[in-house]
């Protein structure tokens, strides 16, 4: 079979394999090996791409280009670390009692279905199919979210439900209004639907339908991807949802959106030529950034706090690729992979909290941490000084990029004002974390024997994150610089 | 001798970083690991001694080549240094204080047996020693920011080692975020720089702002200016510094004091000289003016203390004031197109930037002995000491001889030269800014003897007189290390003190790269016993001579006593008691009553808040108890930083009720939006 | 150029045998003025001789600081006395410090008498170091600004060429600038030789002493040192007075001009001595936080003076 | 280009289905009782399925039939059938109070409208068939959204969703000569199948914990 198809099969497979063996043990390594499986495929997948440009199966019905094959990257990388890091998770929430073993195997089931879908939205070439495989993956992953069945966790499922499948129904539209626009030149067979055959004929599509489309699939996807103001399910559904898929949710689902919504930027900027979506983007972004901040600085929830820093990094991508010039969406991409690489840990990081305290207000943790959770703290520790976009981690060099970038387009404005959203959040995550991580712990806590859970998964990203913020390897970059290009409206 | 001092400071970067790595290592045996981390830390500070002398005596020999020290991996970041003189001098002085700190902490670090984990203090005090050299060294904006933020985060990590205490870790975060803010100003200015340099290189930054527009240019001047001068610790961005510098363990506090605000000097050196061109004379007025007021507060803040450290903390913002009264003349002088008289007041805030950071880490490194010893850092509960512990209470005593600029020590020394070069800058320019030179003169002859006003309560409060407490009483001497760490520091103290002369001659490379002349030559006379200001009539002074005829009249009194008194005997006595049985030390004058009469002359700005409550009897002049509590105001922290954060606070919360959790509200968001949207795609 | 011994010695010689008599003369006028017999002018050199011979009690809380500070008091005035012209044009050590130096060299006597002052745990011994560092911290200003006017007027802080630059063609009395230097000047002199209006030499009163109330432990040969320090300082002020302002007849070189020069510096500082007196006499002391108002005026004047060299030039 | 001159028999038809649909989500967005809200849901689907069929039937395009089925089956007997099922469980026949009185909805839809029409003025010319449906669709779209805005119950919040879904399959059928390709037909069909039953699921599991179907009481989650 060829690899794109296994791509989508393997995780199915493994998911839908869950449904017969219901071993906790077993499951796991079922999931570890497909997405483990999934990402040496993805890195062939990369040199293939980066060697010989896109390529196609079934057709052209799916199909990967550079941008997909670094999505595809990123999808494989969270949902392995995730897979390593549920298995001990959820032994402790067994124990604990908090989830029944038949909710740990809707987990189990669930997550791989969940990457798969994922896969089948960076792969598909038809914008339609890629609409459904989006509704895919916000089907997938609700049950996930209100895994925990606590009136809270229910709430956020169903504020990410109503909220996503509604957006989801205007990118809908969008899409219709792009086939639409496919559709008027040649009224006798039936038109392609897929993206490559559109982009060679968007110049000729009718610009007005095309913005109306655009405008759809930004609220839409936008939605699903959490930009402000419709990032309002973001932090209910990321810190009700059970620590690994809060951390593939934030990791990878928002830039998945994120991606749908890019392909339709691309399109529009094809056909119109103009910085319409450009525009479009830049404000959203730089709208998002600035709502990160103060809920950053007064949060009272772990998790939460981290979902608005999810926030804060999408709009910064959104900016960068607004900005539109070849640097500033390099850096977008950067920090697209990075903040893959960072925010999952930080959500492991809570995960291991959250079953110690059994609490995620700030309040009740309380000081001390490091005390009763050295490991964990550790890492959490590095894993924050990346997300905050200090050296030498990834992110600040691709936040130096961006706002350098905006600065070599002329956009000083707007690259200050990046720069002081970037400092608040700084400002207010360290605060936050102060609160937590150090000094004397409180009488009830002592040190936890079991600390050391989920080490392997977090070592794993950040140590790919280390590496990578060191080094990127000749084929990655150049694939990096062709997703760049191919944004960019390049070739 | 080309690659020597290359070869040396590679030697020096690998040494911190060995280090660290050695200090991670032996996390479980902290005895090991103390000896290890703080070790290297010793043995690389020395070769960066070594190094950075040979290369300054080379001169700007290699001065413009740029070296690799890691392939550049992510795109336009190259980890480049170069050895330019600026920057060795710099490395001079990280190395020289350094060194002594580390020799220092070895004895010092003993006290975390078992508390706290050496290792990891270890690693961090050479993460810090790595990273300010490399920021001195950095040839490249993108590696000097990186390099920059790796300092301030291990510094925070430092700030907040003794985490357990709610001060260390508020502290921590306000310098953090302080550092921060600064960093974003300098990304800023350098992304100014870089847009019309078209390169990161620091190369392609010389002299920059000439081809840069006005408006820009200014602009970057300030973002630089702020950017730095948080580091710095200048009035009114220094609030971290006097809450930081005490929290830290008193090595990190030398070391900051010390070496780490002077990596806002340098920045501002770097920046002010190299990269903007020819001044516009409105910088040079305003540093110089910022110098001032910095100087004049400080230490007016600093006489109000009697937390020690605090006090030497507000110490450090003084002298940054001072040092940038110099740079700020240089800046003024190099505008009006006097490049001797630019070499020579940069000479003196260069000088007394290397002074201030000996004298500094030697008081801090007194100071965290007496802590050390007390278990407090309140003056009022010390006192007694010089009898306790000899030898640190000489040592802390020249430290404030010298920071007080009495001669013939150091700090006179850079003074003098302050003092020169602002009077002969009288006769610049006929404009009335030349006003400023002589009142900046009289502002620092201010300082200078506030300063000695306030050692003499700092070092009579401590160590004179009875002890005021019973940890003060049972104090010790501080262990050999400690003391050696001292011994340094105090020798270099003397040195530079008395051999000024010799020392310019390290200086040259700097003035000749920053404004063109070699001063050291026209500094010396009478073969370098003679120190004088750059022209030859403008004055002459001989620290070494002093000291000499001071020694030939030694015999005067002695002769005297010799002639008249041979007879007489010595007998110990009480002090006079007025009559009454014997003094208490609660009878003695404390640190708060002594500043009191500044307190009352300066009232308006520290606005003191006293409150008594005295309970007694039949009368109140026979009180049973009295409580006497004197407070003064810290006038930014109030009106500008406390305001500034409650409306960040009040803003925050009035948004977080976007967030009210009714779904109702967050459809009516996205409703909004698209219909915005729909009405402006039409 | 190099300090020759002879000139430096005889300079040290003079400054330590003069000293006292200006003391004893200024008291023994200012009993006249009272109507009251007062001390013989020599009173000071007995009053020496007594206290070298006299036995010390030195307190048992005391270091080695206390025994330390009067040698570093003694030996500053007498280092920063040759730093200025007193008979001669060209002052022995010249060379090696100006006037910079000499402020620098009374202040670290200073430090070390204030030191000398807490040492033996007494409260008065604070408070009158607390009061003569606050008090001299404000006087530094107005006198360095006042010797900045001059030294700019000069362009050296060199003694030796400020005295000749005044005794030069460019000098003339009534130079504002000289004026107002002088008259600032004379102000920062009452207040650091502890003269009324800032302090009051004779009294032992504890709430108004100041330089007493640090030499209140001392006695025997270390007090002798203290009080002769402390009057060279006052000399050393003096003359630094008369002379940068009224240079006349000093002896620019040849040996005859000396009894002139000398003749003509007896003269100049006796005047002074004499205004002194006449301020003693006529003003009452000043509550301390009044003494602020006084430097701040002295300050104000320096400033006018400097401004005037500003406008005059 | 020749494309089929539609005949005004169907165009006509087309236009008088399209305004029924609109007509009907009026109805619902004043109707209060629950069940009879998921019949008009169920009424408004038949219309869509004949705007189909008159569509595959006049271009004679044979796969947008298997739409028609799709939607028959689907939207106007499966749905329906799922939601009345869950109110009967439930037994609570009617909504409660909405936020907004029912004059004051009714004008906001009627500014709905007028918005549809104006945003869907530019594209009539585009349309194949009938005039104004485009226009009809977006409106169904916004009201279907106030609608989801105006209710608070769980299952009228449903509906108003699938009314939206509506809206959108309108403009599809509207705008394109023989609707979409038919793996995204097929692909929508059972997203919005499966969507509606995890929304079933989910309301199950609201009413389990809540004891009420009252979306207002979901509001703990703030900040």
């Amino acid at each position: 079979m060829s690899l794109l198809t296994l791509l989508l099969a393997v995780p199915a497979a493994a998911g839908l394999g869950c449904l017969l063996l219901r071993a906790r043990r077993a499951m796991a390594a079922a999931n570890v090996l497909a997405f483990g499986f999934t990402l040496a495929l993805g890195v062939v997948l990369l040199r293939r791409v980066a060697a010989d440009g896109a390529v196609t199966e079934w057709a052209g019905f799916l199909r990967a280009d550079a941008l997909s094959a670094w999505m595809v990257l990123l999808i494989s990388t969270v949902s392995l670390a995730t897979s390593l890091y549920a298995g001990r998770y959820f032994q402790r929430d067994l124990a604990a009692g908090s989830v029944t073993h038949w909710r740990m195997c809707e987990f189990f089931v669930l997550t791989p279905l969940f990457g798969s879908g994922m896969f089948l939205v960076v792969l598909a070439n038809s914008l339609g199919v890629m609409w459904a495989a989006v509704e895919a993956t916000a089907l997938s992953s609700v049950l996930l979210v209100a895994l925990y069945n606590r009136r809270t966790s229910l709430e956020g499922a169903w504020k990410y439900v109503m909220l996503g499948s509604l957006g989801l129904a205007l990118a809908l539209l969008g899409t219709v209004f792009i086939y639409a626009a496919a559709c008027k030149d040649s009224p006798r067979q039936l038109p392609s639907f897929n993206w490559s055959d559109l982009m060679t004929v968007a110049p000729q599509l009718d610009p007005r339908l095309v913005r109306l489309a655009f405008v759809f699939a930004l609220i839409g996807y936008g939605t699903k991807a959490g930009l402000a103001p419709m990032h309002t399910w973001l932090p209910d559904a990321h810190s009700e949802a059970p620590s690994p898929t809060s951390a593939m949710l934030s990791g990878v689902s928002l830039k998945i959106a994120l991606y749908a919504l890019l392909r339709f930027h691309i399109l529009t900027t094809a056909c119109l030529g103009t910085a319409f979506s450009r525009h479009l983007l830049l404000g959203f972004g730089l709208l998002s950034l600035f709502l990160a901040a103060p809920f950053i600085l007064v949060q009272e929830n772990l998790k939460r706090m981290l979902a608005y820093s999810s926030l804060e990094h999408i709009g910064l991508i959104c900016v960068g690729i607004g900005l539109g010039t070849p640097i500033t969406i390099f850096g977008a991409l950067m920090h697209m992979g990075y903040h893959a690489l960072t925010k999952p840990v930080l959500f492991f990081a809570a995960g291991n909290i959250h079953q110690t305290c059994h609490t995620l207000e700030f309040r009740l943790i309380g000081p001390g941490l490091v005390k009763v959770l050295p490991v964990t703290v550790l890492l959490m520790g590095i894993a924050a000084v990346a997300a905050t976009g200090l050296p030498p981690f990834g992110l600040f060099f691709s936040e130096l990029t961006i706002i350098s970038g905006g600065i070599a387009a002329g956009q000083v404005a707007i690259s200050v004002f990046v720069l002081v959203a970037l400092i608040a959040c700084f400002c207010g995550m360290l605060r936050q974390l102060t609160r937590i991580l150090p000094g004397e712990p409180k009488p009830g806590l002592v040190h936890d024997g079991r600390a050391t859970d989920g080490v392997p998964a977090m070592g794993l990203l950040l140590g790919t994150l280390l590496v990578f913020s060191l080094w990127i390897p000749r084929p990655l970059l150049d694939v990096m610089h062709q997703a760049a290009g191919i944004i960019g409206g390049g070739p | 001798m080309g690659q020597l001092p290359l070869t040396l400071l590679l030697l020096t970067l690998v040494g911190y970083v060995a280090g660290a790595v050695a200090g991670l290592l032996c996390l479980r045996a902290e005895r090991a690991a103390n000896i290890c981390a703080f070790g290297l830390a010793a043995l690389a500070a020395l070769t960066g001694v070594v190094a950075s002398v040979t290369g300054l005596l080379a001169g700007a020999a290699h001065a413009h080549q740029s070296i690799e020290i890691l392939p550049a991996l992510i795109p336009y970041v190259r980890f480049s240094i170069r050895l330019d003189p600026l920057g060795l001098f710099f490395t001079l002085i990280v190395s020289l204080v350094g060194l002594a700190i580390s020799i220092y902490s070895l004895g010092y670090a003993r006290g975390y047996y078992g508390r706290k984990n050496v290792g990891v203090l270890g690693a961090f005090f050479n993460a810090v020693l790595l990273a300010v050299t490399l920021v001195f060294l950095a040839d490249n904006a993108f590696f000097f920011l990186i390099v920059w933020e790796i300092m301030a985060l291990a510094t925070y990590f430092l700030v907040s080692f003794e985490h357990e205490k709610e001060e260390s870790r508020n502290a921590g975060v306000l310098y953090f975020v302080m550092s921060h803010i600064g960093t974003g100003c300098l990304i800023l200015g350098f992304l100014l720089l870089f847009q019309t340099a078209g390169g990161y290189g620091f190369e392609s930054f010389h002299a920059i702002g000439a081809k840069m527009a006005a408006g820009p240019r200014d602009a970057a001047f300030l973002l630089f200016l702020v950017g730095f001068g948080v580091k710095a610790g200048i009035v009114p961005l220094h609030i971290w510094l006097p809450v930081a510098h005490p929290a830290a363990p008193s090595n990190v506090s030398a070391l900051m004091s010390g070496v780490l605000i002077k990596t806002g000097i340098y920045g501002l050196t770097r920046v002010a000289f190299d990269f903007m061109g020819p001044p516009p004379n409105w910088w040079g007025v305003t540093i110089l003016t910022i110098g001032t007021v910095s100087a004049v507060l400080g230490v007016l803040y600093a006489l109000m203390e009697h937390d020690l450290k605090r006090l030497l903390a507000y110490h450090s913002i003084e002298n940054i004031g001072i040092i940038l009264m110099g740079l700020g003349a240089a800046l003024m002088f190099l505008h009006s197109g006097h490049p001797l008289l630019a070499s020579l007041a940069l000479l003196a805030g260069l000088y007394h930037t290397i002074n201030h950071a000996v004298f500094k880490a030697l008081l801090f490194l007194g100071a965290g002995a007496v802590v050390h010893a007390t278990h407090t850092r309140n003056m009022e509960e010390m006192g007694g000491l010089v009898k306790r512990m000899p030898r640190t209470a000489f040592f802390f005593l020249v430290g404030a001889v010298a920071i007080s600029a009495l001669p013939p020590l150091n700090g006179f020394v850079s003074e003098w030269l302050t003092y020169q070069s602002l009077l002969q800058g009288f006769g610049t320019t006929s404009s009335l800014v030349r006003l400023m030179f002589p009142l900046a003169g009289a502002m620092l002859a201010l300082t200078g003897a506030l300063a000695a006003a306030c050692f003499v309560k700092a070092f009579g409060i401590t160590f004179l007189a009875q002890p005021r407490s019973d940890h003060a009483a049972q104090a010790h001497e501080a262990p050999a290390t400690m003391l050696a760490g001292q011994v340094v520091l105090t020798v270099a103290c003397v040195l530079l003190g008395l051999f000024p002369t010799q020392f310019l001659k390290l200086l040259d490379p700097v003035t000749v790269q920053l404004a063109g002349q070699a001063l050291s030559s026209q500094l010396s006379m009478a073969n370098g016993l003679v120190l004088s200001g750059a022209v030859a009539t403008g004055g002459t002074v001989s620290t070494l001579g002093l000291s000499l005829i001071a020694l030939c009249l030694l015999p005067v009194p002695l002769a005297l006593w010799f002639v008249f008194s041979r007879a007489t005997s010595v007998r110990r006595g009480p002090t006079w008691d007025c009559g009454l049985q014997g003094l208490t030390p609660r009878m003695e004058y404390t640190a708060t009553g002594f500043s009191k009469p500044i307190r009352m002359i300066f009232k308006a700005l520290f606005r003191p808040r006293r409150e008594v409550q005295r309970e007694y009897d039949f009368s109140p002049y026979f009180a049973k108890n009295l409580r006497f509590e004197s407070t003064v105001e810290e006038v930014f922290q109030t009106r500008i930083y406390r305001p500034l954060n409650w409306l960040v606070w009040r803003v925050s919360r009035r948004m977080r009720a976007l967030q009210a959790g009714s779904l109702q509200a967050y459809l009516i968001y996205i409703f909004v939006t698209l219909i915005l949207l729909l009405i402006f795609a039409l | 150029m190099s300090p020759d011994p002879t000139a430096t010695i005889s300079q040290t010689v003079l400054l330590l045998a003069l000293s006292p008599l200006i003391t004893g003369v200024i008291k023994n006028w200012k009993a006249k003025l009272q109507n009251r017999r007062g001390p013989r002018a020599w009173q000071p050199y007995l009053d020496l001789w007594k206290f070298f011979r006299k036995d010390m009690v030195i307190s048992e809380h005391a270091s080695w600081v206390f025994s330390f500070a009067p040698y570093v008091v003694f030996i500053t005035a007498l280092l920063a006395g040759l730093m200025v012209p007193m008979v001669t044009v060209q002052a022995p050590l010249s060379l090696f410090g100006g006037v910079l130096a000499l402020v620098g060299l009374l202040a670290l006597g200073r430090f070390f008498l204030a030191l000398g002052g807490l040492d033996p745990a007494s409260a008065f011994g604070g408070m009158g170091s607390s009061r003569e560092m606050t008090i001299a911290a404000i006087a530094e200003p107005a006198l360095m600004l006042a010797v900045f006017t001059v030294a700019i007027a000069a362009g050296s802080t060199d003694l030796s060429r400020i005295v000749t630059a005044t005794l030069g063609p460019g000098w003339s009395l009534l130079n504002p600038m000289h004026v107002l230097a002088f008259a600032a000047l004379f102000v920062v002199l009452l207040a650091e030789t502890g003269r009324i209006p800032v302090d009051n030499p004779a009294t032992h009163l504890e709430l108004t002493m100041i330089h007493e109330a640090m030499l209140l432990e001392y006695s025997g040969r270390y007090l002798a040192l203290m009080e002769w320090g402390a009057s060279i300082k006052q000399l050393v002020l003096m003359t630094l007075l008369v002379n940068v302002f009224f240079p006349f007849g000093l002896a620019t070189g040849a040996p005859a001009e000396l009894y002139l020069s000398a003749l003509a510096y007896l003269a100049k500082l006796f005047a002074v001595a004499g205004i002194v007196v006449v301020v003693e006499t006529t003003n009452a002391k000043l509550r301390l936080f009044r003494v602020p108002d006084l430097l701040s005026a002295a300050f104000v004047l320096a400033g006018l003076a400097l401004l005037s060299t500003f406008l005059f030039q | 280009m020749n494309a089929p001159v539609p005949s005004e028999i169907p165009a006509q038809l087309i236009a008088l289905f399209a305004a029924l649909m609109l007509v009907v989500q009026l109805l619902l967005v004043v109707q209060r009782m629950l069940l009879t809200s998921i019949r008009l849901f169920a009424i408004q689907s038949v219309f869509l399925a004949g705007i189909a069929a008159v569509v595959a039937y006049s271009n004679s395009a044979f796969h947008v039939y298997v739409v028609v089925v799709l939607t028959l089956i689907g939207k106007v007997a499966f749905l329906p059938w799922l939601l009345s099922r869950q109110v009967q469980r439930m037994k609570i026949v009617q909504e409660i109070e909405p936020l907004m009185n029912f004059p004051t909805s009714m004008l906001v839809c009627g500014g709905l409208t007028l918005l549809g029409y104006l945003v869907a003025r530019p594209f009539t010319s585009l349309e194949r068939l009938g005039n104004n449906t485009l226009a009809v669709a977006i409106t169904l779209v916004l009201t279907g959204f106030f609608l989801m805005i105006n209710r608070r119950k769980a299952i009228t919040q449903v509906l108003a969703l699938l009314t939206v879904e509506n809206g959108v399959m309108l403009a599809a059928v509207a705008l394109t000569t023989y609707g979409m390709p038919l793996v995204v037909e097929l692909g929508i069909f059972f997203d919005v199948l499966v969507a509606v039953m995890i929304l079933g699921i989910l309301v199950y599991r609201i009413r389990e914990t809540f004891a009420s179907m009252d979306i207002g009481k979901l509001s703990q989650l703030k900040g």
